[in-house]
């Protein structure tokens, strides 16, 4: 059984066609990267499959259908999405965000203890802050922030929506080392980024999104090294199809 | 613009007029809702009470409607009235501003109207005007005497911020020359208030000889009381709006002393038994009270019974001289009022003699009453 | 104008200010976490004020039908929705909170309908008569809007104003009330001479915005309706329905209304329809407080209360025109301090 | 064959049916009074003058997005100052209707002045309360029967006849309504209505056209006061009695109520909702006591219901039901224009040398703690197409946003044709000669591609609000449609030139966005990321376009990611990474850049 199924997935925007017939499946245990250029649909994608947009097709996680179930059930689920913009609470405090991060959970308080634990190990800087309020802290700060609320969730599945964005370099290599650690909490993460390279350097399995359709897709390694990859975004030609 | 088409077909499948059936048919207008239902709702309910279903073999239908307190909806309701229903004759409406606008129309169109706010046009256009409840301007009469017998100065008024703090306060002082006083104060509040303090200190800073409120129903309560709790002294009068059920039962002692002036059906027990009105006025309040609930008869809604009874003996006369539904009877029913002569009602005694003068009462309209024991009582 | 006097109007002003403090509360409350302006919010308060003075009368109150036929609908939507959404499991538990929790009550007042009840028990059964009114009416009127502009909310708010004030007036008659106070007289505190009525309201008031306070900072649930107010995106993704923070807001501001409904029945009176006024005070100071701060719509509320009390001295027949065209400086001096922040920018899409 | 000869027989069809409908329509409402009864005639006069009030309202609200509880004070305004006028100063009705005007003028003018600064829910709140006040100071004058009201007014005479029955006030209030129904059309339809479109949802896109919303606000709130004035008048002497309690804030709500059940997105609403709701609150006080309920109490319980049901059902109102089974009144046919005519950059063409036409100098921009652009300088010269590349969040949009005006630098200067810029508000660029496309495409998705384009000209245009109107800016919209579809034509959406703009795919929009700057005669375009979401294929026609343009004479600055896309066109590039200048030079050199490689494909090495 796999983890995520997407089949035939396509979202209009009234007239406009954002994404077209996208399919594919992801096994339990991976990181999978969707990368491409701007306004290819990456957004568009993992938005939908996190239900805060309406689409044709079919997704299902573990194995059932979750078409009929709105945002807040599938994060109850287990499918927890951090989106570009992170959508902290910023007023509140880190610790008030990390706590929410577990508000849908009910295995306990015994367990959301331990997984706070976890998450402040994982970002000391956040132990440092607990008290401050999530809209004074640096960009870096609020990607962790933003982080560290989904692994509240206890999620199976973590979507990260171009964690990357707008963050200095050491920084950068911060996050993707964090979320490459993920696999060992048994998290399986579905990374859009645009950071073509630094994310293929995280992923197991990468996927080209173009102009709303899958244009190509591999294992990280292999798309690394394709020259094509280059051009797809510094221009020239498509990336090839590298089969799996 | 393509919007006609259907607004034009849904207004001209709605407005078809129904049939007109003869019988006597008597309209009702009442502020069943909005800020007068208060009053509208007792006078409606005495209103049916009063008329009996059948005039001499002839069937009397009520239709009742609604102004919500809204002038242009009783205008409205009026025109609906006349032109569709072809009403013999239209009891209401209940405030004031609805008044004077109905009485415009009703006359317009020559149908006599009994009034549930007392209006008058002027300039000998009241013809079809029968203003049941009389004016404040004859109702204050006892207590204008009995300031006047106190040596009242100076008066401070206290009265809603509305058309009846408007029509009391001109009726205080449209007798100040003759009454010897003068209006020192005039303070407002609304209905709704939660407080009156600010007024109150104010009024009783003019240190007035007396107080008159023009308030009415329970939300009078909080004006009389706030007086009395500041340690005002002297005589408090109030406006025959008080006399609801439960304006005695809110205020407790705080009222005990305070004056009003009323018709009988405040103190029936305290009449003499010669006094014609206190057997009308014994008999509507053990009829409605049967009908409506203990305790529920009041003022207001003695004025819907004395309409009704009035109109009942005009019908009776009308139904000799013309057919029901036809302009002749309307105007028979207007002469028919005029032929009736010192009707007791739970109010007064109404005489409608005079073409030009709408009202039905003479200086004898009210009593002096105040509260002792927690009662209306007759003042000596 | 001498000091006792301002010292009179100066306790008036803090009692209707406290008042409205509690209802500007319910208002903020409601509106951040729904973005509905609840037109309709000063009605529960009359619902819960006339409520109390039938209950006291031995009278049945007719919010249990009311409240019968809300808990039907909203059951009936709710079973829908859930077998639309293929969770027929959930039904079970839509019973208990959309149906048997609200008809409890209006069981129990049937049942006692026509005794004259201990002061406290009618208290009690006032308080659980109205508040489930207002979280029933966010499900079958609002929830369904729920994306609709502020504008339609708004409107809606105001016709179910018109609505339940017409349930009212057929329920408890045209005629205003007032109960018997529960308090009378003045208290000698620290030599001052403080009316019983503005030291209750007063203590009520500030009893209730430290539990909203505690409330909101400690409990999930608290935590829960803020994120939802700061961020709805946010909240929907860490699994919090904003559907249930809807419904939250709103039995929280029930709470609010029946509340205030007792403590201001015995003071004034009030009306079927009194709801849009003493709705509307409220509402001038959740303005004062730009609808999104706890502590200024309190202090605005406060002030509002303040300056209808000496307006209501200095010139009584302009005091509601004073009241109300206070808000134009306040909105003038909010928008001059907030004219830096980007203005929020709304799109509309095909 | 040329574009405007492509559907000539469709569009005669549609007017007709169009013209048939409205005549049949004014004809059966003209012909009404004539089997009606009185009640009903008072009651459709009624529907007229509750109409218009709501007509203001849905301009305001519908069109400029601002909402006001006010509508009725302002009636209240229109008939206590004309009451006065022919009560106490017995003076004729119409000199009642001139001064009532004239005061709820500079009532609204002095409450606009103050309050239509504020933005979101500041001003319908503060509508609230001037509501409350001024109805509540009509009960206040003595004069005028305070609370009670008062009675007596005179009828309106035109041409020494009394409009003093309701079958005469019919003829009066309907044409009247139909008169404001044509003008309130005709004006959406003009520049000042375009420029009332583009308020819609925000000031950003008109501030960048060169439109003022405050300006546009402030017409329409002025309008709207003075329809519910006449409104009020009307009102006023027809009933021949007012009283302040006609003027509340219930009646407020209820053309709000009116304007919200009809909905605010067309002028038909007014109608509909003002209809509807008067016509079926009378349904509902004829049917209860058939059913035998209690009038009163019941008939708002009824109507609350009702109302609620339908919003529910249609949250935009009925109008929008209505649309699909009504023809929409037709828009003017294309311009002829010739199969080699093509758009003339005047402005563009008037200068042909390459001197610098935009210098940036030393700019910088910080939110809060953020430094979002460090330290900007580079020089745009004339003619050619220039870009401003660099990964997601380097500052591009804000750089971009500086420029055009939008925001406001923290430090630094920018000069264009020689004059410094830097504070100058965005809607005074597009007259000096800077137009632009935004990231996130802001057209008017409602409207033709025509409209949204005829929107880039505004600037260009003179016609005001009393040539919309009265349809006097004939000639001038004429020559501008022909500009607007020339700009059309350049773009390649000439042929969809009437088509809703809603339904073109993003590609198309953003080139329609082009067209609508191109509209503005403008000598350098500023297109923020024109090839984002676009196709292969449509990004090569945007290519071909953008060098069109190019050798037209124009000066393009452009923001983009893809470099697929800016290698080949432009002539210059500025690469801009974490707000700062990381490196400029030909497309070549930036593609050998190291530098430029590592700040776009990251990695983590």
């Amino acid at each position: 059984m796999s983890l995520l199924e997407i089949n035939d997935v396509s979202v209009n925007y009234g007239a406009i066609s954002a994404i077209r017939n996208v399919s594919f499946t992801m096994e339990a245990g991976r990181i999978i990267t969707v990368i491409g250029p701007n306004g290819a649909g990456k957004t568009t994608l993992l938005k939908s499959i996190a239900a805060l947009l309406p689409y044709s097709g079919s997704v299902a996680f573990q194995g059932r259908s979750v078409d009929r179930l709105d945002v807040q059930a599938r994060v109850r689920s287990g499918m927890v999405l951090v989106p570009e913009s992170r959508e902290l609470f910023t007023q509140m405090s880190v610790q008030d965000n990390l706590d929410l991060g577990a508000y849908a959970r009910r295995d306990g308080a015994a367990n959301i203890r331990r997984d706070l634990d976890q998450v402040y190990d994982l970002f000391p800087r956040l132990r440092e802050r607990m008290g401050q309020a999530a809209g004074t802290l640096s960009g870096g700060e609020r990607q962790m922030l933003a982080l560290g609320r989904a692994l509240m969730s206890a999620p199976r599945l973590l979507m990260l929506d171009e964690p990357s964005l707008g963050l200095a370099p050491i920084v950068v290599r911060e996050i993707f080392r964090i979320i490459a650690r993920l696999r060992e909490l048994d998290v399986s993460v579905l990374l859009v980024e645009q950071n073509a390279r630094a994310a293929l350097q995280t992923a197991d399995y990468g996927y080209v999104l173009e102009t709303g359709e899958i244009a190509g897709s591999g294992p990280s390694a292999e798309l690394l090294a394709d020259p094509m990859l280059i051009n797809a975004y510094l221009g020239g030609k498509k990336p090839t199809s590298a089969t799996a | 613009m393509r919007q006609f088409t259907l607004a034009t077909a849904t207004l001209a499948a709605v407005m078809l007029a129904g049939p007109v059936l003869a019988e006597i048919k008597v309209g009702v207008v009442h502020s069943l809702s909005g800020p007068a239902a208060s009053q509208g709702i007792p006078q409606r309910n005495a209103i049916e009470l009063a008329l009996p279903d059948e005039i001499d073999g002839e069937k009397v239908t009520v239709i009742v409607l609604d102004d919500a307190t809204d002038p242009a909806v009783a205008v409205r309701n009026t025109q609906k009235l006349i032109d569709g229903e072809n009403v013999d004759v239209i009891l209401g409406p209940t405030a004031t501003p609805s008044a004077i606008a109905m009485a415009q129309v009703a006359t317009e169109k020559k149908v006599p109207l009994f009034p549930g706010a007392p209006v008058s046009l002027g300039d000998d256009r009241d013809y079809y005007l029968f203003n049941v409840p009389p004016p404040p301007v004859k109702w204050i009469i006892p207590t204008v005497t009995d300031m006047k017998k106190r040596g009242v100065k100076t008066v401070g008024f206290l009265g809603f911020s509305d058309a009846w703090g408007d029509v009391t306060l001109a009726a205080l002082k449209e007798h100040a020359a003759e009454g010897g006083y003068e209006v020192v104060a005039e303070e407002r509040y609304a209905r709704a208030d939660s407080s009156v303090t600010g007024q109150v200190l104010r009024l009783i800073s003019a240190n007035p000889d007396a107080i008159f409120l023009g308030v009415s129903g329970s939300a009078g309560v909080l004006g009389n009381v706030a007086i009395v709790d500041r340690g005002y002294e002297g005589p408090i009068y109030n406006s025959n709006g008080v006399f609801n059920a439960d304006f005695l039962t809110l205020g407790g002692d705080a009222l005990e002393g305070l004056h009003g002036n009323i018709g009988a059906i405040a103190i029936p027990e305290s009449l003499p038994d010669d006094e014609p009105r206190k057997s009308v006025t014994l008999d509507f309040i053990r009829a409605y009270n049967a009908k409506y609930g203990e305790n529920s008869a009041d003022a207001i809604s003695g004025f819907g019974y004395d309409a009704g009874l009035l109109l009942t003996d005009a019908l009776k006369l009308a139904l000799q001289k013309a057919e029901p539904g036809t302009q002749e009877f309307r105007e028979a029913i207007v002469t028919s009022m005029r032929a009736l002569d010192r009707v007791p009602g739970t109010h007064s005694i109404y005489t409608f003699k005079d073409p030009s003068w709408p009202w039905g009462v003479g200086d004898d309209a009210a009593f002096l009453v105040e509260v002792r024991d927690g009662k209306w009582v007759l003042s000596e | 104008m001498d000091f006792q006097i301002a010292a009179i109007l100066f306790q008036d002003g803090v009692l209707t200010g406290a008042v409205y403090t509690m209802l500007a509360l319910g208002f903020v409350l409601v509106f951040t976490t729904t973005r509905i302006i609840f037109a309709s919010y000063g009605d529960l308060i009359a619902f819960s004020a006339l409520t109390l003075h039938a209950l006291q009368k031995g009278a049945l109150p007719g919010t249990v039908y009311l409240l019968m036929v809300l808990a039907v609908l909203a059951t009936v939507l709710e079973v829908v929705s859930a077998l639309k959404q293929g969770t027929a499991r959930r039904i079970p538990g839509i019973l208990v909170i959309w149906l048997v929790l609200p008809i409890l009550p209006a069981t129990a007042a049937l049942m006692v309908g026509g005794m004259i009840l201990p002061a406290w028990i009618s208290l009690v059964l006032t308080i659980a008569l109205v508040v489930p009114i207002a979280p029933l009416l966010y499900r079958i009127i609002f929830q369904p809007i729920e994306t609709a502009s502020t504008l339609t909310l708004l409107i809606v708010a105001v016709v179910l104003h018109y609505a339940i004030a017409g349930l009212a007036l057929l329920f408890f008659g045209p005629e205003g009330i007032r109960t018997a106070p529960l308090f009378r007289g003045t208290w000698d505190l620290l030599g001052f001479q403080m009316q019983a009525q503005l030291v209750v309201v007063v203590v009520t008031a500030i009893i209730l915005a430290t539990a909203l306070a505690v409330f909101f900072s400690k409990t999930m649930t608290g935590k829960a309706l803020r994120a939802t107010a700061y961020n709805r995106d946010g909240a929907r993704l860490v699994g919090i329905s904003t559907r249930a923070s809807g419904s939250v807001a709103f039995a929280l501001a029930g709470i609010i209304a029946a509340i205030v409904g007792i403590l201001v029945s015995s003071n004034i009176t009030v009306y079927y329809d009194s709801g849009l006024m003493i709705g509307l005070k409220g509402f001038v100071g959740a303005v004062v407080g730009g609808f999104i701060s706890y502590p200024v719509a309190a202090v605005g509320s406060l002030v509002v209360g303040l300056v209808e009390s000496y307006a209501s001295f200095f010139s009584s027949e302009y005091k509601e025109v004073i009241v109300f065209l206070s808000i134009i400086p306040v909105v003038l001096f909010r928008w001059l301090g907030a004219r830096h922040e980007p203005e929020e920018e709304e799109e509309e899409t095909a | 064959m040329t574009i405007a000869d492509q559907e000539p027989i469709k569009m005669d069809a549609r007017a007709s049916s169009y013209m048939a409908v409205t005549g049949v329509a004014i004809a059966v409402l003209l012909a009404l009074p004539l089997f009606l009864t009185s009640f009903n005639i008072l009651l459709l006069n009624m529907v007229g003058i509750f109409a218009m009030a709501t007509l203001g309202l849905v301009l305001l609200t519908g069109s400029g997005g601002v909402t006001s509880f006010a509508q009725a004070a302002f009636m209240g305004l229109g008939a206590y100052t004309s009451a006065y006028v022919t009560l106490r100063l017995g003076l004729s009705p119409w000199l009642g209707l001139a001064a009532a005007l004239a005061l709820v003028f500079v009532v609204t003018m002095a409450i606009g002045y103050v309050t239509l600064h504020l933005g979101g829910h500041y001003l319908p709140i503060t509508t609230l309360a001037w509501a409350v006040a001024i109805h509540m100071l009509f009960g206040t004058l003595d004069g005028l029967g305070a609370h009670s009201g008062i009675g007596g007014l005179p009828p309106i005479s035109i041409a020494g006849v009394a409009m003093d029955r309701p079958e005469r006030a019919f003829y009066m209030i309907w044409v009247t309504l139909i008169l404001f129904l044509f003008a309130a059309s005709n004006l959406l339809r003009s520049r000042q209505g375009r420029a009332i479109a583009a308020l819609r949802g925000g000031s950003l896109l008109a501030e960048a056209l060169g439109i003022s919303a405050f300006r546009t606000r402030m017409m329409l709130f002025v309008l709207a006061g003075e329809l519910a004035c006449v409104g009020g008048w009307l009102f006023a002497h027809t009933q021949n009695f007012i009283s302040p309690s006609s003027f509340d804030l219930t009646n407020g709500l209820n053309i709000l109520l009116m304007s919200v059940l009809g909905g605010v997105g067309s002028v038909l609403g007014a109608l509909v909702g003002a209809g509807a709701v008067m016509v079926g609150r009378n349904l509902i006080q004829d049917v209860l006591p058939m059913l035998a309920l209690d009038a009163g109490s019941l008939e708002i319980v009824v109507f609350g219901a009702i109302f609620i049901v339908l919003v529910q059902y249609s949250p935009k109102g009925l109008s929008p039901l209505l649309s699909r089974w009504l023809p929409p009144r037709p828009a003017p046919a294309l311009p002829d224009i010739k199969h080699d005519e093509v758009l003339r950059f005047g402005r563009a063409k008037e200068h042909n040398d390459d001197a610098v036409i935009l210098s940036v100098d030393g700019l910088e921009k910080r939110f809060g703690g953020l430094v979002a652009v460090k330290d900007l300088s580079f020089d745009v010269h004339r003619g050619t197409i220039h870009a401003l590349i660099g990964p997601n969040g380097a500052g591009k949009s804000t750089t971009f946003d500086m420029i055009s005006g939008l925001q406001s630098p923290t430090s630094g200067t920018v000069q264009f044709n020689g004059t410094v810029v830097t504070h100058t508000p965005a809607r005074n660029m597009i007259a000096r000669g800077m137009a632009r496309t935004f990231q996130h495409v802001r057209i008017r998705p409602q409207m033709t591609l025509l409209d949204n384009v005829m929107q880039g000209a505004h600037w260009r245009l003179t016609s005001g609000f009393w040539a919309g109107i009265l349809r006097l800016d004939r000639a001038e919209e004429a020559a501008y449609r022909k500009t607007a579809l020339l700009a059309l034509k350049a773009v390649g959406l000439a042929d969809q030139a009437l088509v809703e703009a809603g339904t073109l795919s993003l590609g198309q929009q953003r080139q329609l966005e082009i067209a609508r700057a191109l509209a503005a005669d403008p000598e350098i375009l500023l297109l923020d990321e024109p090839a984002a979401g676009l196709r292969t294929g449509e990004k090569a026609e945007l290519a071909a376009l953008l060098s069109r343009l190019r050798e037209a004479g124009m000066t393009i600055l452009l923001v983009e990611h893809d470099m697929d896309f800016v290698m080949g066109l432009v002539d210059r590039i500025v690469v801009l990474d974490f707000g700062q200048h990381l490196a400029e030079g030909l497309p070549d050199e930036i593609r050998q850049n190291s530098k430029v490689q590592e700040a776009y494909l990251g990695g983590l090495d």
